[in-house]
């Protein structure tokens, strides 16, 4: 291929685009909602991700006491256990919390507690594990540890709960792989068609280089680089009203879930990326796919 | 056996069943001839250039262009032969959101010409035909007469081997058109097979050239 | 407004429509993959909706018995209730039952229970209001008459929650509107822009007619029926798509919310006309702005 | 005063401002005239025209067509005008997609006739022209002189008060332009105002009809 050829390329579709701004800016412009729909999906899922692995991330663990542990013990404990790395103190609860919160719990069942003559529950300290996974195997070596203490009745490791947090977060990724699928192949659709319709308009402009002697790859050509530019610049556009969108939403709003507030993290560089690249590709086979027609046997 | 540039043996083409636009006809152009194709409106003389350039194929019979059988021809091998042919339609056909300049350079543009010649070449073939003034406008903004010159230049720049010309001078007053006959003398005289089909009783009145006179798709002279 | 002009336009319509028929399948295909996407959601939003009022409407009361009743005095009761119109019994839970349940609540911190010398927790019969509100003076009766009886210890009706249901249905229904009004602007946009680019390739036909003579009304007509036309065989195809989706979602699976399986419900004809009535709005308003700029002063 | 029907003052028209295309003229056309304009490729024949049928505005100067100023035409006025006005296009401006029918029709259909009249007249125009067997084609179907005579039938269909015919027999062999000539005359005979431009020095060779002769935009006969 001659440079000459690719030099005239790339100038024909900036001319083409210049020629036909308001076909392409409305292509521009329905490319861009169309990702923009995608784009927020997307943004959901990463979200939706990001909590559930934070939330699977966070193994606990609770230590319970036998009987009225001395605060000293306590405070001694607490303090060996601080100095393991990836291990934080969440909470003590005394035998008086935990019976209040067991109250708060039952709710309209309250009544029945007090049939009790003792406080039937264990003080407990609660510890986090950040980072750990279920194959870490440090948790267990320190539950080994602590249940051999005097002091220490049981230990419950939430090895359970985190099987069930994964259970939720392999659920929530298939759902959200066929429904992002679904609106990606719609998104898909939309576009190909756009520019399908901006590429149908030009008809006639094909047939006379047809008629000039000009080769496919020549015709083709700045039709690609031009829908190319079409989905680049529409991804362009829907990222950018994402990040607005998500800057208005993060300075008006403060998301909680129960009492923790939850951080809503903008979409990765990464897939930033990536999803220009993906519009930029889309346009490329929007018009490859509506040139398809216009050079058949 | 020795082939002419152009060479039909029983061509037929019909627009449907009741619609014959060419019959039985048969012509052998050598190369280097010059040729008129005349007749009524509606003769056949725009279907028979259309199927020497290809853009129309025949319902049955051959044609052989610049050696060529065009029944067979692949995608590639046409792009390439219409390179070799200047065709001047009889509705121009230009490209009306490229200028002037840009729609005469782009036949030069498909065949990797380098830009300082293009230029070079446009600028000389737009002064012979006077549009040196409109090389920037686009074809809408051209009078009827200088838009027909215009597809006049784009045929003749890459110096074809052969040169179709639908009716070329029927928007141009006498001065001009007598310039452009003489140019496509100029050109016939640098070996290019040139046909021009025409219903101007002026152009034919005094030429030595061969006439094909039409009539309802037969050769009837 | 003679007949034969609107004749003609509807004639001149159809004959665009024809003439153009891959322009309008591509016109047709992105307006009916915008709406299936709006509808989706418009599907979500109803189901949602849906559960949250059935939750809603069935408040449930609670009926705690002295120590242990006799089951004939709970057969008796049981029978006088449901003869009450919009009463359903749910459950009776024995005492037994009831510490079995608490048990399984508390998970981990079960141990606490063999601390108990007897059974604290009271026996209880669930009644259901259907179709109640907060409003209803029904419950509020019951509960009086219940707490005169001698085997009724407490009676608690779950006013409270249905307050609290009430409240996230208001939240479901603002965020829904938000986003519903999002996605229909996106879809409006994406449609218009679709109806412009077919209106658009054919400037060259307007400006013709305009040159013969013909008022701006006979140019208009035709393009807006078309538009018309176009925006309702785009939303018919969308409220197809979701329904054969409707379809087979329903019979592939089995949803469930704890143990009580939810029913999916489709949208109500209502709705369906309703958005059926849009989308030819939506047609009509597209060609309406995509033919403005031809008829500027 | 007595207002021609096409009266011209001073008319200036620049495409641009070293661009002129109509310089200083000044005309007046009677009711029921005949008149030729001729000159050169680029004189600015078609622009004059244009100015008449309010598809460009003059730069300056007044014109009156069929006593409306046309510098102050409202948009409704305009398209009531413009049926009083058959033009023939130089480039034809025939709808691609429609039928030669429904391209001829169209001038009756947009005034409300009803649809047995359209039938019954558009039939006997085509007759007149040749076209009978072209009814249903589309214009690109239709060979460069068909696709003219069908400009010809939609312009004269109506019974226009002004006849405007751009380059009409551009396209055609010389048989029918002298029966296009006669049904020009035909129209003209029963009060309809005819301006023709072209350049055919056959067409103005014998005639006793008004010329006007253009160059670059000026009236120079
Ligand atoms: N694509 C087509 N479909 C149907 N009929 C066609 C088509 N192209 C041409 N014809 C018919 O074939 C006949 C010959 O057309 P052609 O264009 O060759 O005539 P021509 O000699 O060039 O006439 P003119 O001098 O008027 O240009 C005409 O009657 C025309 O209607
Ligand atoms: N829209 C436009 N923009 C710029 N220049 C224009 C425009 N329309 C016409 N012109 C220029 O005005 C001049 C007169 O054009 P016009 O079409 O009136 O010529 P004409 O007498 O009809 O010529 P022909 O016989 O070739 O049709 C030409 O030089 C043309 O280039
Ligand atoms: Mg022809
Ligand atoms: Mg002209």
């Amino acid at each position: 291929m001659k440079t000459s050829f690719i030099k005239y390329f790339f100038r024909q579709a900036l001319t083409n685009i210049s020629d036909n701004r308001t076909a392409h800016l409305l292509g521009v412009g329905t490319i861009a909602i169309a990702f923009l729909i995608f784009n927020s999906f997307i943004l959901a899922y990463v979200n939706i991700n990001h909590w559930a692995d934070e939330m699977g991330k966070s193994l606990t663990m609770t230590i319970y006491f036998k009987g009225q542990p001395q605060e000293i013990e306590v405070e001694e404990l607490k303090s060996e256990l601080i100095n393991i790395q990836g291990v934080t103190i969440n909470k003590f609860v005394s035998k008086e919390e935990a019976i209040r919160s067991l109250a708060k719990e039952l709710g309209d069942k309250e009544g029945f507690l007090k049939g009790l003559n003792e406080n039937p529950l264990p003080a407990s300290l609660e510890i986090v594990f950040l980072k750990a996974d279920r194959e870490d195997p440090l948790p267990y070596n320190i539950k080994k540890r602590l249940e051999k203490m005097d002091i220490v009745d049981e230990v419950h490791y939430s090895e359970e709960w985190a099987g069930k947090i994964e259970a939720i977060m392999g659920a929530i990724k298939l759902i959200g792989s066929v429904l992002g699928g679904l609106l990606f192949l719609a998104t898909l659709f939309i576009i190909t068609n756009t520019i399908k319709l901006t590429v149908f308009a030009r008809e006639n402009e094909i047939e006379i280089l047809r008629l000039v002697g000009a080769t496919n790859v020549f015709i083709k050509a700045p039709f690609l680089i031009e829908g190319s530019i079409q989905g680049l610049l529409g991804g362009l556009l829907a990222l950018i009203m994402l990040l607005a969108g998500y800057v208005t939403v993060m300075i008006r709003a403060d998301f909680k879930i129960g009492f923790a507030s939850l951080d809503i993290v903008f979409i990765s560089p990464h897939i930033a990326v990536f999803l220009l690249l993906m519009s930029m590709i889309i346009g490329l086979l929007g018009s490859s796919i509506a040139l398809g027609r216009f050079f058949k046997a | 056996m020795v082939f002419g540039m152009i060479k039909l043996f029983n061509v037929y083409k019909n627009f449907g069943p009741k619609n014959p636009a060419i019959v039985d006809l048969s012509l052998n152009i050598e190369k280097g001839e010059f040729v008129f194709i005349t007749g009524p409106s509606g003769a056949g003389k725009t279907t028979l250039l259309k199927i020497i350039f290809c853009s129309e194929r025949p319902t049955s019979g051959n044609a052989l262009v610049n050696g060529i059988n065009i029944n067979r021809i692949k995608e590639k091998q046409l792009a390439f032969l219409r390179r070799k042919i200047g065709v001047v339609f009889q509705d121009f056909k230009l490209l009306p959101n490229r200028t002037v300049f840009n729609n005469v350079s782009l036949c030069l543009e498909i065949s990797g010409v380098q830009y300082p010649i293009i230029r070079k070449k446009v600028h000389q073939t737009l002064r012979q035909l006077g549009l040196s003034k409109k090389e920037r406008y686009y074809p809408p903004q051209l009078s009827g007469g200088e838009q027909q010159r215009v597809a006049i230049a784009r045929a003749i720049i890459n110096n074809p081997s052969i040169l179709l010309a639908d009716e070329p001078t029927g928007n141009l007053d006498p001065e001009i058109t007598i310039e452009i006959m003489a140019l496509l003398e100029e050109i016939h005289q640098r070996g290019t097979t040139v046909l021009v089909a025409t219903h101007s009783q002026e152009l034919l009145k005094d030429t030595e050239k061969k006439i094909v006179t039409l009539n309802k798709g037969r050769i009837v002279k």
